[in-house]
C-alpha cells in the first residue's frame, strides 16, 4: 500500500474564510447585553450549533455563540424520529439531551471557549425552581444565560413555564441570586401575551428577552396520518414562521426597555434588517444554518457592508435612511 | 371516531365491486405490504447496533464546497446519478462517508434541510465524487431538478465510515478479538441506493488488494446500482432481484453459506435494509467474523450538533444514544446475546 | 343596435353542480353539535364564504354555513390593505365590518336562509359581555352560534378573550341564558393552553370547540419594511398553518368530550382526514375557497367516495383502516 | 434603535466612494423616488372617489371556468398576454369587469389567492377573452410560467364595468345631471396594464358607434398596450411616454385642452394611475362631462364576501365603505367639492 503524498486541493469554504471583510471604523455593529458588550448582534440559536461549525466557518465573526440548552441533570432525547421537514418548515422534537451542567463543564465548555467570542450558555429546567441551580452548576462557566423557559412546567400540568408570567419572574428572581452575569430570557410563540411576559422578565431583572422559541407542530406521516416524530409534538421553525415572530418581536420591543432579541426564521441580512425594523437589537440564526452553514457570518457581513454603502455608523441609521 | 371494524381487515371485494372500490383496496393492500415490510425492517434492528470500538486515525476535516454538477442523468427505472467536482472531498473522503447536500432554492420550492448522501465513489484525481440517489419526497424531487452547469452547496466528508479490520496498519499485531487479523477477503452487501455506501469499501478493496465479493439487491436487474462500478474494480457480483426471488432471505442465506461456508470472509460490510443486517450479523456469528452496518436517520447538521440522528441503540434514559452522523453512519451489527 | 340573440355557453361551473354524486345510504358522514345534526361535517371558516358563493358552488352539499362575525354595532372595517399574501400564507386584517345583529337579520340573514343548509351565526364582541346581547339581538335566526372569541378583550388591556378561560367561560355562560341553541367556542392560536381553554367552553355549556382562527402576524413590505397591512398586524391563514393547528386539535380534542371543529389551512379531503384522524369531528375551510370556490364541496364529496371504496361506513371507521 | 441621521438624506459621494457604495445609493434614490410617486398617486385619490348610482340592468352571474390557454406571450417589455378558452364569460362580460385567475401550484410554489385582472378584451364569437399582465411579484411570476396548453381556473365576470352616459338605453330620456345625454364621444385614458380595463370600452364604442379617443401612457412606445387594439376597433390614439416627457401630467392636460376644448367628450374614462384619475376629474369639472376610474385593490374574493378591498372612499367609521369587487372597480371620480 502506497499513501499518495497530500496535494493541494481547494474548496469554497477555504475562500470563505479568506474573503474576511476589514473591520470598518466608520460602522458600529456592537450590541449591549446588560454588562457584556457583543461586537455585532448575530449569533447561533440555541441547539442549531456546536463547537464543530467552528471547523466550516469563522465563527470569530460573530457576535456571540449560544449553547445547546444544559439542564441540571443528564437526559436522553427522544425517540427517532427527532427531525423532519414538511411544506411548512423543519420541525424538530430532540428532547433536549443533555450532560447535565457538570457533563457541560467536563466536555463541551472547553470547545466552545476556545472559539474566541462571548458564549451564552441556554439552561432549562422543568420547574421555575430548576434553573438556577444549573447556574449554580455552571460554576460561573459563560458569559451570560439564556434561560430557556419554552419547558412544559411540571408544577403546572405541563403549560410551559414561559406562558406564565409570574413562573417566569420565579425564574428570573432565582437565577439573579445566584449570578450577576447577564440573564436572556427566551419566550416561547404560543403565550397570550407577549407583552406580559416580557414585562415579566424586565421587572425580575433579565437584561434581555429572546423572542422566540420554535412554535409547537404536529406533523402527520402523508400515508398513514400517523404521527411523524417520535415524540408526536415538535418545534416548527424556518422562514414560514418569521411573519408570526415578527409580531411577537413589535410587540415586546414595544412593551420593554431592555433588549430583544429576534429568533425564527432568519436567513439573510434581509431578514435580520426586517426584525430591527421592528425593534430587535439582536439576531440568533437556527434553521437555515443547517442548509447554509455561513448564513450567520453571511449576515454579519453583509450588515457591515449596508451600512458602509449607506453611510449609516449603525443599523438604526440605516433603518432612518429608508424611512426618509 | 368510534368504529365497529377495529382489526379487522377490509371486507372482500363483492361482486357489485366498482373500480373505484376495487382500486382503493388495492392502494389499502398496498399500504399494509409497506407498513409490515417497514415494521419488520425496523424490528430486525432491534438490538443489533453497537457502537464500534474508537478509530486508530483521525478522520478528515468537513469542508463545504460549491460544487458543480459534472453529471447528473437516470439510472436505471428508479434512480439518479450526480457528479460533482468538490477537490477536497474527493481527496479526503473514506470509505463509506456521506455528504450532506443542500437543495437549492427553485420556483419557490424551499427545502430547508440539506439531505444526506453516501458518497458512491471517490476519485481523487478528477477530484470529483459521484452520488447515486433516489427520489423519494419533497427534497430529492426538488434535487432531480437541479441542471448540469449548476453548483451544488455540500458539506462533508462526514461520519464514520467502513473499516476493514486494521487495514489501516495491516501489519499491525497478531488477530485477536479486538485486532481481528488483517482482512483479505471481504463480503459486501447492499441493496438499493444502500449499494452506495459500501461502494467505497469496494474500492479500497480494490487498492488494497481485499478479495471483495459484492451482492447487490435489488426490485430487478435493471434497478441494481453497481454492477458497472464493481466490474471496474474487479469485485465479484452476486446480483439478487426480487422479480426472481433470488433476493429473498432464506434463498439469499443459503447461498452466501453455500459459498462462504468453508471460507468466510474476513469481513461483512452491509447496507440498505435491516433484514440484511440482521442475516449479515446471523453469518457474521455463524463464521466468527465482524459485521459493520451503514444506517439511516434524519439529519440536520450531519455535525454532530443538532442531536437529531438517534441512532437505534437502547440506552439508559438518562444519558444520550449514539449519534447516527458522527457515530456512525456505520456501526457493528452484532446479534443481540451473541 | 342589435342584441345577439342569446346562446348557450359552457362552463365548468355548471358541470360541477351536474356532477352532484347520489347520497349512498352505506356512508353516513353525519355530525351532531348539540342538538343539530348536520349532514355531513364540511363548512366553511367565519369570514371566507357569503351567500354570493351560492351561485358558483352547489351549497346545499354542505353541512352548514358560517357567517361572518357579527358584532352588536355597526362597525367599519380597517384601512387598507386589508389582505395579502405572503410565502408563509394569507394575511387579513379586515377588521370585522359588521352591520350589526339588526343590520345582519335585515341585509344578510334572509339570503343565508335562502341557501338551505344550516346557518350558523358567527358573533363576536370587545368585552365578556358582549356576546350575550348580539345573540338577543339575532333572535332566534340561525341554527347555531359561533362565539368568535379571537378577539382583543378591551377589559384587559387587549389580550384575547379567547386566551383566557375565565372570560372564556364568562362569555359561554351568559350567551347561555339567552339561547338553547348549540353553542360552538371558536378559539384563537396564541393560548397559554388550548386544553384550558376548550375545557373552560365545555364546563361553562358550549356544545363544540372550533380550533382554531388565524394566526396574528405582521408581514412587512420588501422595499422600506413597512407594514403591508392598514392595521400592521392580521391573521395568517393557509396551508402552513396546519401542522400547528394539529398539534391543537389533537390536544382540545384529548381535554374535552364536546365535539372539536378543525379550522385552519384545510383544502383538500386529505387535509380534513388528518384534522380527523387527531380527533376532530366536523372541518371549516377558509382561504382554500378564495382560490378553489369549490373546495369545500370537493371534500364533501371526496370524503363520501373514499368511505364507499373503503367499505367503511363512517369517517371513523375510514381511518381505523389506515391503522389496521 | 437610534439615529443620529433623522430626516436628512444619505451623505453626498465622495471621491473615495467605492462602487458598491455608488450602487446603494443609486438604489436608495431609486427607492425615494418610487415612494415618492407611489405617495403622490394615492394623495391624487384623496376625496375623489364616490361610487356610482345604482346599475339600470342586472349584472351577469359570475360562474368559474377551466379554462384552456391558446395563447400566452410577451407583448412589448414588460407584459404578457394570456387568450383564454372561457365561453360563458367570453358571452356574458361587460366592459371593464375583471376575472380573478388562480395561479396554480408548481414545483412547490403555493399561490393561495387569485389575482385580480381586467378583461382586456372579449371574443363572444371564439368564446375567448384576453388578458394582459405585467409580472409584479410571487403571483404573476408564477402566472408566467403556465404554458399553452393548460388550463387556468378563472371566476367572473366580476365587478362594475365602465358605462357610457344611458348607452344601455340610448333613446331613454333628455339628458340632466342624474340621466346625462347619450354618449357619441368618449375620452379613454389608459396608462400601463390599467389600459387594459377600458379596451372593454373601446370594444363598445366600436359596437355603439362612439367615436373614441384614447389615451395610451407608458414608459416607452415599445412598452404601449392597445395600439393595436385600437386600430382594429377604429379608436383615435393619442400615445404618450415617459421617455419622450408627453406623459407628464401639464403637458398631457394641456394637449388634451388643446383637442377637446371646444368640443368635450361626452364622458371620460381612466384607468392606471391616481394622478391621470385626478387630471380626467379635473377636465370633466371644466368640462361638466362625468368621469369614471378603475381602481385596484387587494382582493381574495372578488364577489364581496371576504371584505378585504376597501375603497379608498372616507366613510363614517361605524359604517363599511364600499368594497372595489362589488361596488367597483369603476367609480365616478369627481373633483372634492366640485
Ligand atoms: C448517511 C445517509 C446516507 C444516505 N445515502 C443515500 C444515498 O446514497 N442515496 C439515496 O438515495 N438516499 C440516501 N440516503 C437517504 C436520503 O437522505 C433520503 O432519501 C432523503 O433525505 C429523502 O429526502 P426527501 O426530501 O426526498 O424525502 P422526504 O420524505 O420528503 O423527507 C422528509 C424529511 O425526512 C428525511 N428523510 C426521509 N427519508 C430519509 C431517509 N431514508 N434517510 C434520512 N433522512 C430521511 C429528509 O431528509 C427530510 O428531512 C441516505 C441517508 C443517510 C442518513
Ligand atoms: C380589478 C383589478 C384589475 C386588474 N387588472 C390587471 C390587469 O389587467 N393587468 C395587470 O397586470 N394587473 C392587473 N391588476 C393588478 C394585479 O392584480 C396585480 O398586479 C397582481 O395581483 C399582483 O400579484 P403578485 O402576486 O404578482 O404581486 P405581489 O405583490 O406578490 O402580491 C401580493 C398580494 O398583493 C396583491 N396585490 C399586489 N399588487 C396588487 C395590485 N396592483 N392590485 C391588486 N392586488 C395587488 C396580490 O393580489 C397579492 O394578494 C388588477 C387589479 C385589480 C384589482
Ligand atoms: C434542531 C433544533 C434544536 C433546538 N434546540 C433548542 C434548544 O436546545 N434550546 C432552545 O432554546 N431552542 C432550541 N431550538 C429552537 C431554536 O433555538 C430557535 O428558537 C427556533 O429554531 C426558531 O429559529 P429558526 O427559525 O431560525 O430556526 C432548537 C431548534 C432546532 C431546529
Ligand atoms: C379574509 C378572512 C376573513 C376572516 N374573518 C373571520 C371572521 O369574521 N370571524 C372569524 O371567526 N374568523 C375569521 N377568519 C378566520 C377564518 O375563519 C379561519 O379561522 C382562518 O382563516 C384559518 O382557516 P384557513 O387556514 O382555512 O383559512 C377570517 C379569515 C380570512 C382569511
Ligand atoms: S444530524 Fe445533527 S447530530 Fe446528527
Ligand atoms: S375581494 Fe372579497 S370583498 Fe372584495
Amino acid at each position: 500500500m502506497t499513501i499518495a503524498p497530500p496535494r493541494p486541493t481547494t474548496d469554497a469554504r477555504r475562500a470563505f474564510f479568506d474573503a474576511r471583510p476589514a473591520d470598518s471604523a466608520a460602522v458600529d455593529l456592537s450590541v449591549r447585553i446588560g454588562s457584556l458588550t457583543l461586537a455585532n448582534p448575530v449569533m447561533p440559536a440555541s441547539g442549531c450549533f456546536g463547537p464543530s461549525l467552528g471547523r466550516l466557518i469563522p465563527v470569530a465573526e460573530l457576535g456571540a455563540v449560544v449553547t445547546k440548552t444544559v439542564f441540571g441533570t443528564p437526559r436522553g432525547g427522544n425517540a427517532a424520529h427527532r427531525l423532519t421537514e414538511i411544506r411548512a418548515g423543519m420541525v424538530n422534537s430532540v428532547g433536549i439531551p443533555s450532560r447535565g451542567a457538570a457533563g457541560y463543564l467536563a466536555s463541551q465548555h472547553p470547545l466552545y471557549l476556545a472559539l474566541g467570542v462571548p458564549v451564552i450558555v441556554s439552561v432549562g429546567g422543568h420547574r421555575p425552581g430548576e434553573y438556577a441551580p444549573v447556574v449554580q452548576g455552571l460554576r460561573g462557566a459563560g458569559d451570560a444565560y439564556e434561560l430557556n423557559v419554552s419547558c412544559p412546567n411540571l408544577d403546572r400540568h405541563g403549560t410551559d413555564i414561559g406562558s406564565d408570567p409570574d413562573a417566569i419572574g420565579t425564574v428570573v428572581r432565582l437565577v439573579r441570586q445566584e449570578t450577576d452575569k447577564p440573564l436572556i430570557v427566551k419566550l416561547p410563540v404560543l403565550v397570550s401575551s407577549i407583552a406580559d411576559c416580557a414585562q415579566a422578565a424586565e421587572a425580575a431583572g433579565a437584561d434581555a428577552v429572546c423572542v422566540a422559541n420554535s412554535i409547537p407542530a404536529l406533523p402527520l406521516t402523508a400515508d398513514t396520518r400517523s404521527p411523524v416524530l417520535g415524540n408526536v409534538i415538535g418545534g416548527l421553525s424556518g422562514p414560514n414562521i418569521r411573519p408570526i415572530v415578527l409580531r411577537l418581536v413589535w410587540l415586546a420591543a414595544r412593551a420593554v426597555d431592555i433588549p430583544v432579541i429576534a429568533c425564527g426564521g432568519i436567513e439573510t441580512a434581509d431578514d435580520a434588517l426586517d426584525y430591527f425594523s421592528v425593534g430587535a437589537r439582536a439576531v440568533q440564526v437556527g434553521t437555515a444554518s443547517f442548509g447554509r452553514p455561513f448564513a450567520m457570518v453571511d449576515i454579519t457581513r453583509a450588515l457591515q457592508e449596508r451600512c458602509l454603502a449607506a453611510g449609516a455608523a449603525d443599523i438604526g441609521e440605516l433603518i432612518e435612511l429608508w424611512r426618509a | 371516531m368510534t368504529s365497529t371494524t377495529g382489526n379487522t381487515p377490509a371486507a372482500p371485494a363483492t361482486a357489485a365491486e366498482t373500480p373505484a372500490v376495487a382500486a382503493a383496496r388495492e392502494d389499502l393492500a398496498a399500504l399494509r405490504r409497506q407498513q409490515a415490510f417497514a415494521a419488520a425492517d425496523e424490528a430486525a434492528l432491534d438490538g443489533l447496533i453497537a457502537v464500534r470500538p474508537p478509530e486508530r486515525r483521525p478522520r478528515p476535516d468537513p469542508v463545504w464546497d460549491d460544487a458543480p454538477v459534472l453529471v447528473h442523468e437516470v439510472v436505471g427505472e428508479r434512480y439518479r446519478r450526480l457528479v460533482l467536482a468538490t477537490d477536497t472531498i474527493a481527496t479526503t473522503a473514506l470509505a463509506g462517508q456521506f455528504l450532506m447536500i443542500t437543495v437549492p432554492p427553485a420556483e419557490g420550492e424551499r427545502i430547508l434541510l440539506p439531505r444526506p448522501m453516501a458518497i458512491h465513489r471517490r476519485h481523487p484525481e478528477q477530484g470529483t465524487v459521484e452520488v447515486i440517489y433516489g427520489v423519494a419526497g419533497r427534497g430529492t424531487t426538488a434535487l432531480a431538478d437541479v441542471a448540469v452547469g449548476e453548483s451544488l452547496l455540500v458539506t462533508g466528508p462526514l461520519g464514520r465510515g467502513f473499516e476493514f479490520p486494521d487495514a489501516a496498519e495491516p501489519d499491525a499485531a497478531l488477530p485477536t478479538a479486538a485486532h481481528p487479523r488483517p482482512a483479505r477477503t471481504a463480503l459486501m452487501i447492499g441493496r438499493g441506493v444502500g449499494v452506495c455506501a459500501i461502494m467505497g469499501s469496494v474500492e479500497d478493496a480494490a487498492r488494497l488488494g481485499i478479495a471483495a465479493t459484492v451482492v447487490l439487491s435489488g426490485r430487478s436487474r435493471a434497478n441494481l446500482i453497481g454492477p458497472a462500478d464493481c466490474a471496474e474494480l474487479g469485485a465479484r457480483v452476486i446480483p439478487v432481484t426480487d422479480d426472481d426471488g433470488s433476493s429473498a432471505l432464506p434463498a439469499l442465506g443459503g447461498r452466501l453459506r453455500g459459498l462462504f461456508g468453508s471460507a468466510p470472509p474476513d469481513v461483512i460490510l452491509v447496507c440498505g435494509a435491516g433484514v440484511l443486517a440482521r442475516l449479515a450479523a446471523e453469518l457474521g456469528a455463524e463464521w466468527g467474523v465482524p459485521v459493520q452496518v451503514s444506517l439511516e436517520a434524519h439529519m440536520a447538521c450531519g455535525l454532530g450538533y443538532c442531536h437529531g440522528c438517534a441512532a437505534p441503540v437502547a440506552t439508559d434514559p438518562a444519558v444520550e444514544g449514539p449519534l447516527v452522523c458522527v457515530d456512525g453512519p456505520v456501526f457493528d451489527a452484532v446479534l443481540p446475546g451473541g
